[in-house]
């Protein structure tokens, strides 16, 4: 890259840490919980705000529109639209680590593989929830595509029994 | 001032150990709970100030997630990023500027995420202090305690008095995290003792917590409520680094002092101001405050404390609320002390209730050693 | 209300590695610039506000220990931090600070000093802003693969790839229209001493050139992360008319926040926006600030924009939300040059955000880059044309606190 | 208070351990660099004389700009302004760890030297501690130019 490059004299430095894992305790509510429990009996639960009627898809338990608590919960279709994508850059061997391992070394994606990354409107929902997006070749994917959830075959209750989605087939 | 700022509406959460509640539902309770108390809905806010740090939050951009629990949706927000009473100093400059006319300040931080005495280390310069680790705020008020105390001959017994007066206090203040109706001098100086001389009761508590006011300029606060309570002064200042200022007073808290005292016509702070909550992270530091307030002459804070002048029927309470030593919600905490001599001048401190507080003073403070200090001057009608 | 106007810029040089100053001297160094422009003795700055995102560089509260370096002693100190917006957040704490009455004098100074961190560029704040919501995830097993196609879109981007797509789908602008965004950036930095990715005569065809990301992002399409630092001085109206030449008035100005335009909120949970380039913030905010400004049609009164675009979609995208665009035109009138330094609308003729990225000090140089402008002190990348009034804007958290800020060369 | 959601606690699974490395600048590096021949450098202010330790290039009290020129070499000795006696140590993720041996930290300023420095003392027993006694830089063995060659500081 032909960049302008600045020569200056560099001083020598001194080392601190920051133990962040070990430090922090976070909290969360028990809402993403639900979600995953109901994930096993394949629904996806959304959180509907009395006020404005929106259905958030995870749930959360306050609306900022109309500043209020959110008890209600729904469950939505699992037939969506794709609102967007974004189409990973092919994966290479040793190029990169995520969480220190090789995503192509563990057998998770192939050797030159782009991973389509797609935010998904579920019908009823007024929120997208990101996911994968496979049965499909990334140069075929648009905007307002219609899927569907592709389910873990034993549901768990865990976040990953919605694999992905795929191709509405009609 | 060319346009008068009340505070019109309040609400502070149960400060205490380890919230059994989300950081969002924390906040969201006191800004509905502020809105409720003003009497007014999330529409009529021009602007949204908040205050809690990215260290302490354990997030990056700790107003992030909040914006939406506070009611900022679509408002004029920002976050300051040191104790909350430098929020509400920031929504009254956007109030007095006449682009605003009604602010909502909150303030939060639980300590239960991350341990604030660990965060202190990583105030210190990088470069020097920190390679050498064991200089956290703890072990630097130790050393700002001991210096102060050779130097004015306090002895322990009195510093303890501060801890006894406070935590008594806090036990008639259900907000208060740390209640000991029964505590003694004894049952002070035998708590754990961390760095000689500070020990377990005499430093603040690590608490969960959160404080919420609303501000209004003149017109809008009078339409609002007929019991403002109006911001009559306010100063605030930072002192030098901890290794080029003085160790044995609080100068910026002096300074600061000074400018909001000029702003609201005071000449003589002792006689003139009904009731103080000032923010004692140490009970050292409160007879530093009242000598840096000047209540009384240096070296002089002593004998406040020993004649009970400060205690709650003494001549110049402070800290009916129990102050800091109470509860210490870290940015919650200079918040929570604008909040309670907004309640006392209101007559609505229930418990511990001053009679007939006419003009109060609030004072917050951040950093090591309490390097940074703010003052508000706060009178009723 | 007072007026208040800047009377003094200043900045260090941003580049990928300043190991030659420890961060105390790299923002003393820019607070003295400023006050040496503004021909301003420290003593006599009544306050300062001062931000930077402390994650990043590991040190919390550091205008505590480098308060002693930009004169802060004895005096009141403000810290704002809003994400990227912080600079842009600062500058305005200093204009309400002067427009309160409660001070004449005001400094604003903000700063990132991203080679402190062991981690490449600015991944150790960025990883921390959600690293609560991703640990939240994990534990109710979220799949590998999933964090990957997360970490795969979002590995240098984050939730603008997603925010480009949908600028793309409703503008029709191409890739190649970001391409020739990114090269504009590079050779407007080339004249611009204080970027730090000065690429001189870059072509769209050398950005082209660059590896894909993350469809639409290409390698050459990411703002790098510097370190650097920025400051301003800002004074009441009897005291700019006095001290300056040509004093540049902050006549509009708005922070609003949206809600997170991320896919995700605290605890992992949905948000209600299915547009990320909607931006109503942005345009609440734009229209504020216009309003107290006094500006009926920006694509008229404004001479030029100095936008935070990291991603050379959002310079497209936040021009129309500024209204110096219609919707869906910006990248037209790329093609015909209008944004270019002799076009109608000269958008970073600095380099912007695309050429130099030390998060704190990046939206206070928007407002300092157009106050040049103003006052004629850019130098090698002062417009030629007269410069009456110029829009900044900044934006922070997910995209979701947008800062505009308008200033002019007369307060009314 | 209104329904209060229940909680869940966070941890991370895995260590997670952000490093940091800050560029000291050629002051600070100078000073560093020189306390492998056991000197220790103070910048004194040509306007108002205050002498920083360690030293920087810009005076915090009447602003003057502090040259390589007026870097003056300070004794080790100094006086103890003020001390505590350490019954608890802080860990790197924030847990007090009580310790078996306590350890006593000082206030010292330098002689000639108007900036406080906060170290460890050593060879000390905490009552022997009195505010104004005289204390020096204790060394080790091998300095190799590092802030880690002032041991602590014992008294005199």
């Amino acid at each position: 890259m032909p960049y302008i490059k600045e020569q200056r004299k560099e001083t020598i430095s001194v080392e601190g840490d920051w133990d962040v894992g070990g430090s922090t305790t976070w909290k969360h509510s028990t809402l993403l919980q639900e979600y995953a429990q109901g994930l096993k009996e394949k629904k996806i639960i959304g959180s509907l705000c009395p006020g404005c009627g929106k259905v958030i898809v995870p749930p959360r338990n306050i609306c900022g529109r109309c500043h209020r608590k959110m008890d209600e919960k729904v469950v939505v279709s699992d037939i969506g639209t794709v609102t967007c994508f974004v189409i990973s850059a092919p994966f290479a061997k040793g190029q990169a680590k995520v969480l220190g391992m090789d995503p192509v070394e563990i057998g998770l994606v192939e050797e030159g593989e782009r991973v389509i990354s797609v935010y998904v409107k579920f019908d009823g929902a007024d929120s997208n929830v990101d996911t994968e997006l496979i049965g499909v070749e990334p140069e075929k994917v648009y905007l307002g595509m219609r899927v569907k959830a592709v389910w873990a075959k034993e549901p768990q209750g865990r976040l990953s029994d919605l694999e992905a989605v795929e191709p509405l087939k009609d | 001032m060319a346009r008068r700022v009340a505070i019109v509406g309040y609400a502070q959460s149960y400060h205490q150990h380890d919230m059994q509640m989300t950081r969002e539902d924390m906040v969201f309770e006191v800004a509905k709970g502020a809105l409720r108390n003003a009497g007014i809905s999330r529409e009529d806010v021009d602007t949204v100030i908040t205050a809690s740090t990215d260290f302490l939050d354990g997030r990056t951009i700790s107003n992030l997630y909040t914006s939406m629990a506070v009611g900022a949706y679509l408002k004029d927000e920002s976050k300051v990023e040191e104790d909350g009473a430098f929020a509400a100093y920031y929504a009254l400059m956007r109030i007095l500027s006449g682009v605003h006319d009604i602010a909502l300040v909150e303030a939060h931080t639980q300590g239960s995420v991350v341990n604030p005495h660990l965060v202190s280390n990583y105030t210190v310069d990088p470069l020097f202090e920190r390679q050498y680790g064991d200089l956290n705020d703890i072990s630097a008020a130790a050393l700002q305690a001991r210096m102060y105390m050779n130097k004015y001959d306090v002895s322990e017994e009195q510093v303890a008095t501060v801890s006894v007066k406070n935590l008594a206090n806090a036990a008639c203040n259900p907000h208060a995290h740390r209640r000991m109706p029964d505590v003694s001098i004894e049952v002070v100086l035998s708590s754990k003792l961390y760095y000689d001389p500070i020990r377990e009761l005499t430093m603040s508590p690590i608490s969960d917590g959160a404080c919420a006011l609303v501000l209004a300029c003149e017109e809008k606060a009078k339409e609002i409520t007929d019991n403002p309570v109006w911001i009559e002064g306010v100063g605030s200042c930072q002192d030098g680094y901890l290794r080029d200022r003085n160790l044995d007073k609080l100068d910026s808290l002096q300074i600061a002092a000074k400018d909001a005292y000029e702003m609201a016509g005071i000449t003589a702070p002792f006689a003139q101001i009904d009731v103080f909550e000032v923010s004692e992270k140490f009970a050292h530091e409160e007879l530093m405050i009242y000598e840096a307030l000047g209540l009384c002459r240096e070296g002089k804070g002593k004998t406040l404390i020993e004649k009970g002048m400060t205690e709650k029927d003494g001549e110049i309470p402070v800290n009916p609320s129990g102050g800091a030593l109470g509860a210490d919600p870290i940015c919650a905490t200079g918040l929570v002390r604008i909040m309670e001599t907004a309640k006392q001048i209101r007559g609505e401190a229930n418990g511990y209730q001053i009679p007939n507080v006419h003009r109060a003073l609030a004072h917050g403070q951040f950093g090591i050693c309490a390097q940074k200090n703010i003052v508000f001057i706060l009178g009723g009608e | 209300m007072r007026n208040v106007a800047i009377i003094g810029c200043g900045q260090t040089k941003h580049s990928g590695r300043r190991r030659d100053v420890n961060l105390a001297e790299m923002v003393g160094d820019a607070v003295w610039n400023a006050l040496e422009d503004a021909q301003v003795g420290p003593h006599e700055v009544d306050a300062f506000t001062v931000g930077n995102m402390q994650g990043f560089g590991g040190v919390a509260q550091p205008e505590q220990w480098l308060g002693d370096w930009i004169g802060a002693p004895g005096k009141p100190v403000l810290r704002i931090a809003t994400g990227g917006s912080t600079g842009g957040c600062v500058a305005q704490a200093a204009f309400y600070a002067v427009a309160s009455g409660l001070y004449d004098i005001a400094v604003a100074t903000a700063w990132e000093k991203h080679s402190d961190s062991k981690e490449p560029g600015a991944t150790t704040g960025l990883a921390h802003v959600s690293l609560g919501n991703t640990l939240n995830m994990i534990n109710f097993g979220v799949s590998f693969k999933h964090l990957l196609s997360m970490v795969a879109a979002g590995a240098a981007a984050g939730v603008a790839c997603y925010q480009a797509m949908y600028y793309m789908h409703r503008s029709g602008c191409r890739v190649e229209h970001l391409d020739m965004v990114a090269a504009k950036d590079r050779r407007n930095a080339a004249n611009n001493k204080y970027a730090h990715l000065q690429w001189p005569g870059c072509t769209p065809e050398d950005i082209a050139k660059t590896k894909w990301v993350a469809y639409p992002f290409r390698y050459g399409h990411i703002c790098p992360a510097s370190d650097g630092a920025s400051a301003m001085v800002l004074a009441c109206e009897e005291v700019a008319r006095k001290r300056c030449k040509k004093p540049v008035w902050i006549k509009g100005l708005a922070a609003y926040s949206d809600e997170e335009n991320q896919i995700m909120s605290e605890g992992a949970g949905g948000i209600g926006i299915l547009d990320a380039s909607q931006q109503i913030g942005a345009t609440m905010s734009a229209i504020k600030a216009y309003k107290m400004a006094g500006i009926k049609d920006p694509q008229k009164e404004i001479d030029l924009a100095e936008i935070y675009q990291p991603f050379p979609s959002q310079e497209l995208m936040f021009a129309e939300r500024l209204g110096l665009f219609d919707e869906g035109t910006a990248w037209k009138a790329l093609e015909k040059g209008e944004t270019d330094i002799n076009g109608k609308m000269p958008c970073d003729l600095s380099g912007g955000v695309n050429a130099t990225n030390a998060i704190g000090s990046s939206a206070l140089q928007r407002i300092l880059e157009c106050a040049l402008q103003i006052m004629g002190k850019a130098e090698e990348h002062q417009v030629p044309k007269e410069v009456h009034n110029a829009v900044a804007h900044g934006w922070g958290g997910a995209t979701n606190y947008i800062a505009v800020t308008v200033l002019g060369d007369s307060p009314y | 208070m209104s329904s209060q959601s229940e909680i869940v606690l966070t941890r991370a699974p895995v260590p997670l351990v952000f490093g940091f490395r800050w560029s000291v600048g050629r002051m600070m590096e100078k000073f560093i660099k020189t306390l492998a021949d056991r000197k220790i450098l103070g910048a004194k202010c040509p306007e108002c004389g205050y002498v920083y330790v360690p030293p920087r290039w810009r005076c915090g009290k009447c602003y003057a700009r502090i040259a390589e020129e007026n870097l003056i070499e300070l004794s080790g000795k100094g006086t103890l302004l003020s001390y505590t006696t350490a019954y608890v140590e802080l860990d790197a993720v924030g847990n007090f760890k009580d310790l078996d041996k306590p350890k006593v930290i000082g206030a010292i300023k330098l002689e000639n030297a108007d900036s406080t420095l906060f170290m460890p003392l050593g060879e000390i027993k905490p009552e022997d501690l009195k505010e104004g006694m005289k204390v020096e830089v204790a060394w080790r063995e091998k300095t190799k130019g590092e802030l880690a060659d002032i041991k602590y500081f014992v008294p005199t």
